[in-house]
């Protein structure tokens, strides 16, 4: 039976490992992921869950751990935020490249300097080159429902990929909210058991991460860059599958909110999208011709929904919620992919960028607002009036 | 269809075999000596080691390389020498159990350090398909020359060489190199080498066995 | 009760099966590669190896293989101690809820002196306090050999690496002494690891049967081989096993166990050679001068003491 | 044209060789090969145990002898033996 409950984002990610029934999972703690870890350990000694829960001697140790439990054939997680994601960097591209489908849960926080435990993207957005797949969930059911679907895209036979949940720490991983925890059955339906292609097994005995020739390094990537691809169509089987069966329809990859009739629309991921709809609400009661597009992919990044879609609008303003200092058009990193992602599309809307919510602050009504009279300054002009604004910085309403 | 052209025509390639760590840096003289005797020739030059064989392992064949050029080298960073002119084995059993003929150039020099006489190597040439491609098979005993083996670290893994250039067995070999292939000047390497007794012997001293289509002493003329 | 295990009594005895096959692309008389035989030879079938990266990855791999007959991973150099403690809970936890019919293996990591000591650290240090079952050994050819001989903590005092090239401003090349694994692994610090030994390549039997013992432990235990390094320690590839029994007989390795801490001496000399007998044969030591030929006995000889060898020491000159 | 690649295993995870790892062979390292005097040679195997390259090979009935196909010839082999019943030989002594 489906069970309604109220609690966090975190909390909703630890019911869908219950429910998957996780092997292994690597704790250390940092704010504001580590209550899933907590939550972990308080099933495990209830004996809710059956899972080893080793206690990392940093993120950089639980990342491993992960790997060597995968390696194994164990499902295993880990999850972490902000300086910690940054100190297991290592590790991610091994875990990638081996093919070793863990899970990490993140709630996203800014990193240091100065201390901060506010949200920021810019954490795991420094992971996105590592061949790990993830998006950003904007509420609690959708932070359980990314997990369940992670799993099963990532052990795809065909995929075998990392994962990443990713959810703005505080908005998300601390703010109670109302979801449904799906029926044990219908998970079961839902993922099969993990079946490792390879694991570390005496009877089929295997080398894992050898040496290679230089010519053997570019088929390799290939390979890594191929799966990227692949793993696309894999959404979109699985968000659909997954919609039939529990009965929660996602956009695969972008979701669009009043887009019809828009002229302009706003471009974000993650929980300020539950503001932004609110705030595009008002904003077409005052006569803007405003919408949304959310998206829950960033890896892989999703450019043919996207130039689908793109000209239908005039205007696209994309809201940063991390920096990437000195990055093409002054912006953050969704600025300079959507630019990427349809700069050949015909009739390709005007792409302007906005940094704001940085350091964890709320991006509130007004300032969806100001964004909004801004994008219609573009739309008057028909063209940029500014590449990228920093909003309550260098705005021009 | 792509651009056909010949890249680097005059360009003379110089590839030395040696033996990991123990014999690296002698193989590493005889390509710094030879670019450097080939660049106060006027001409344009590297060498190098080959980055694909290391890091080194005691006994493991790896190798060096010069390129001499009377133009600017454009395969500057094409770091592989794919077309040999001249062939060095700076230790004799290298001879035995490795491809060094593969991507020789028409008219290539084998030389080899060796006490033995050219004609006790032949046998073990490889692949014995390329020996047409041979013009000459030079010995050098560049060992008996008392130059001794020296063992440095420096000049490994992109380091500079601050340990004398030519004071070892590689000053021999490349004196011997250079006579039987034509490569560099014999004063140009006198100039280069510290141990400048070691070159003079190993340009005296090399005996070299002449080819003719993959045949020794065929040849009417020997070049 | 003394764990029980099937202890090898002599070189002749040694099983036949071969775990480490020919085939690698380790220097020639490579120290690591003769101990990394001896393990797999003594741990046997069901043995999977954690391999971080230094010598006996990129050698052993070279390329696309290895010389592993039984199953064999990668692990950076970091974090061997969390990639086998990964592996052994997620081999606990299948077997126990059935997922796998596997008998829970040995987990045996094969870290250099860097991947265990230095930045391998944190990680093993972990590995030892969370009590996972596994044998962790430290292939000590005491320096960063891979990379073309950097010194690590455990290169000696005096000891010439890339990174430490004695000149006229620092005539004795590398300054520091040596970190003492066993000390920071099973003096105490790590409650969980109940076995330690050091071993040495030169002693091919007793390093089997305390392979055998490490494994035989429930928990972690740790082994320290010594094996000397032709390439960086620049000696002839035929001397390996010399040098390494000059170690032992000069007091520069001593050969011990811990076993729930207390010291079991494997060999006891009643004499231990002058330290430049050991010197002498190695060109990392060349260029000592007599004042640091006397730190280095005067190290070695405070160490004995301070382990409680009752030898005769060398004077200190 | 296009180059052409060497086709790459998953992940890069090869099979575990068996009896020895062929795609590695090192015989042509040796520039010296060791050679036994079986009247010498008392079985004691410490050359067997002790080599790197697991390429000195014994048999009850046959004795000490060598993989050539991996022996590096490093000499570990003749300068343990005991007895000095193994002989380092110039490898360009022996035709094969």
């Amino acid at each position: 039976m489906t069970t309604k409950k109220r609690s966090t984002g975190l909390t909703a990610v630890c019911d869908a490992w219950q429910l998957v029934d996780i092997d292994v999972t690597a704790s250390f703690p940092i704010r504001p992921y580590t209550a899933v870890m907590a939550e972990v350990a308080k099933r495990i000694a209830n004996g809710q869950m059956k899972c080893e829960m080793v206690h990392a001697e940093g993120e950089h140790g639980q990342f491993s751990i992960a790997h060597g439990a995968s390696m194994a054939g164990a499902r295993a997680t880990t999850g972490s935020s902000g300086v910690g994601l940054t100190y297991a960097a290592e590790v991610y591209s091994p875990i990638a490249g081996g093919r070793c489908p863990i899970q990490a849960v993140v709630g996203d926080r800014t990193l240091d300097p100065p201390g901060d435990f506010g949200s920021e993207h810019t954490d795991c957005l420094t992971m996105r080159d590592n061949g790990w797949i993830f998006g950003w969930a904007q509420d609690a059911q959708e932070a359980l429902d990314n997990s369940l679907m992670y799993f099963r895209i990532g052990e795809d036979p065909d995929i075998m990929l990392p994962q990443i949940v990713a959810m703005d720490g505080y908005f998300v991983t601390h703010i109670t909210q109302d979801y449904e925890v799906p029926d044990q059955d219908l998970v079961d339906r839902f993922l099969p058991p993990f079946k490792p292609k390879f694991r570390l097994d005496v009877n089929n005995p295997v080398i894992m991460g050898p040496q290679i020739t230089p010519e053997m390094g570019p088929p390799l990537e290939w390979d890594r860059n191929v799966v990227m691809q692949r793993a696309k169509g894999k959404i979109v089987e699985v968000t659909e599958e997954f919609g039939r069966l529990f009965g929660r329809h996602y956009a695969p990859f972008v979701e669009e909110y009043m887009t019809e009739g828009a002229e302009m629309v706003f471009l974000l991921q993650g929980a300020h999208a539950v503001t932004c709809k609110s705030a595009v609400k008002y904003l077409r009661e005052a006569g803007y011709p405003v919408g949304m597009l959310r998206l829950r992919w960033l890896r892989p990044f999703p450019d043919e929904a996207l130039q689908a879609i793109a000209s239908k609008f005039k205007v696209i303003g994309v809201i940063d919620t991390n920096t990437s200092y000195g990055a093409a058009g002054g912006g953050g990193v969704l600025l300079v992919e959507t630019r990427a992602a349809i700069s050949e599309t015909p009739d390709k809307p005007i792409v302007q960028g906005f940094t704001s919510g940085l350091g964890g602050e709320v991006i509130s009504h007004d300032e969806f607002f100001r964004m909004a009279e801004m994008m219609r300054k573009t739309l008057e002009a028909g063209q940029l009036v500014q590449s990228s604004t920093w909003v309550n910085f260098n705005d021009y309403v | 269809m792509t651009l056909s052209v010949e890249v680097d025509p005059n360009m003379v390639e110089i590839t030395v075999w040696t033996r990991g760590v123990t014999l690296a840096k002698e193989a590493r003289d005889v390509a710094t000596l030879l670019a450097a005797a080939g660049a106060s020739e006027g001409k344009y030059t590297q060498s190098f080691d080959n980055y694909v064989d290391l890091p080194d392992r005691i006994g493991v064949a790896c190798k060096s390389y010069a390129r001499i050029s009377p133009e600017p080298i454009q395969t500057f960073y094409e770091y592989e020498n794919g077309h040999h002119d001249v062939i060095v084995l700076a230790e004799e059993t290298l001879i035995k159990g490795q491809r060094y003929l593969d991507g020789a150039k028409p008219e290539c020099v084998v030389v080899v350090n060796s006490a033995r006489e050219p004609e006790a190597l032949l046998r073990w040439f490889e692949p014995a398909e390329s020996l047409p491609l041979v013009k000459a098979l030079a010995c050098i005993d560049a060992n008996s020359f008392g130059a001794g083996v020296t063992l440095t670290f420096d000049g490994t893994e992109g380091a500079s060489d601050d340990t004398k250039i030519g004071a070892g067995v590689g000053a021999a070999v490349a004196g011997a190199a250079a006579k039987a292939s034509g490569c560099v000047k014999l004063e140009s390497l006198l100039a280069a080498a510290d141990n400048k007794k070691a070159v003079q012997e190993g340009w005296d001293q090399v005996r070299v066995l002449p080819f003719c289509d993959g045949k020794p002493n065929a040849c009417e003329t020997p070049s | 009760m003394p764990v029980q295990y099937e202890k090898i009594k002599s070189v002749k005895k040694a099983p036949e099966e071969e775990y480490y096959l020919p085939g690698h692309r380790t220097c020639a008389g490579c120290g690591p590669a003769i101990s990394y035989r001896l393990v797999a030879k003594a741990a046997g079938r069901n043995t999977i190896f954690v391999g971080p990266t230094g010598c006996m990855y990129v050698a052993n791999t070279s390329y696309a293989c290895g010389p592993w007959k039984v199953p064999w991973t990668h692990a950076q150099i970091t974090n061997a101690g969390a990639v086998a403690s990964g592996i052994e809970v997620a081999f606990k936890q299948l077997i126990k809820k059935g997922k796998i019919k596997d008998e829970f293996p040995n987990i045996i990591v094969m870290a250099g002196d860097g991947g265990s000591i230095d930045i391998g650290l944190q990680a093993a240090s972990s590995l030892f306090y969370r009590g996972h079952d596994a044998l962790f050994i430290m292939y000590d050819n005491e320096s960063y050999a891979n990379t073309g001989i950097q010194t690590s903590p455990m290169t000696p005092y005096g000891g010439a690496t890339t990174f430490t090239p004695p000149g006229p401003v620092i005539p004795e090349g590398k300054k520091f002494f040596p970190k003492d694994p066993m000390l920071i692994f099973a003096g105490g610090g790590h409650p969980a690891v109940k076995y330690a030994a050091t071993a040495s390549i030169a002693y091919p039997v007793d390093l089997m049967n305390k392979v055998r013992k490490g494994l035989a432990f429930e928990g972690p235990a740790f082994l320290h081989v010594h094996c000397p390094c032709p390439k960086g320690w620049t000696y002839p590839s035929d001397r390996t096993v010399s040098v390494a029994k000059l170690a032992v007989q000069t007091g520069m390795w001593f050969l011990y166990e811990l076993e729930d801490g207390v010291r079991t001496w494997s060999r006891t000399p009643s004499k231990l050679r002058p330290v430049e007998d050991y010197l002498l044969g190695q060109g990392r030591f060349t260029h000592l001068e007599p004042e640091h030929v006397a730190k280095l006995q005067a190290w070695v000889n405070e160490r004995a003491q301070v382990l409680g060898l009752t030898a005769t020491l060398p004077p200190v000159h | 044209m296009a180059k052409s690649y060497p086709e790459v295993p998953f992940a890069a995870i090869v099979p575990c060789p068996t009896v020895e790892n062929d795609k590695m062979v090192t015989g042509n390292w040796r520039s010296v090969r060791p050679v036994v005097d079986m009247e010498a040679c008392t079985s004691c195997k410490l050359c067997w145990l002790l080599c790197p390259d697991a390429s000195v090979v014994y048999d009850e009935a046959e004795g000490i002898s060598f993989n050539l196909k991996y022996c590096k010839g490093c000499g570990i082999c003749s300068s343990v033996c005991p007895v000095d019943a193994i002989r380092d030989v110039p490898e360009l002594d022996f035709i094969d």
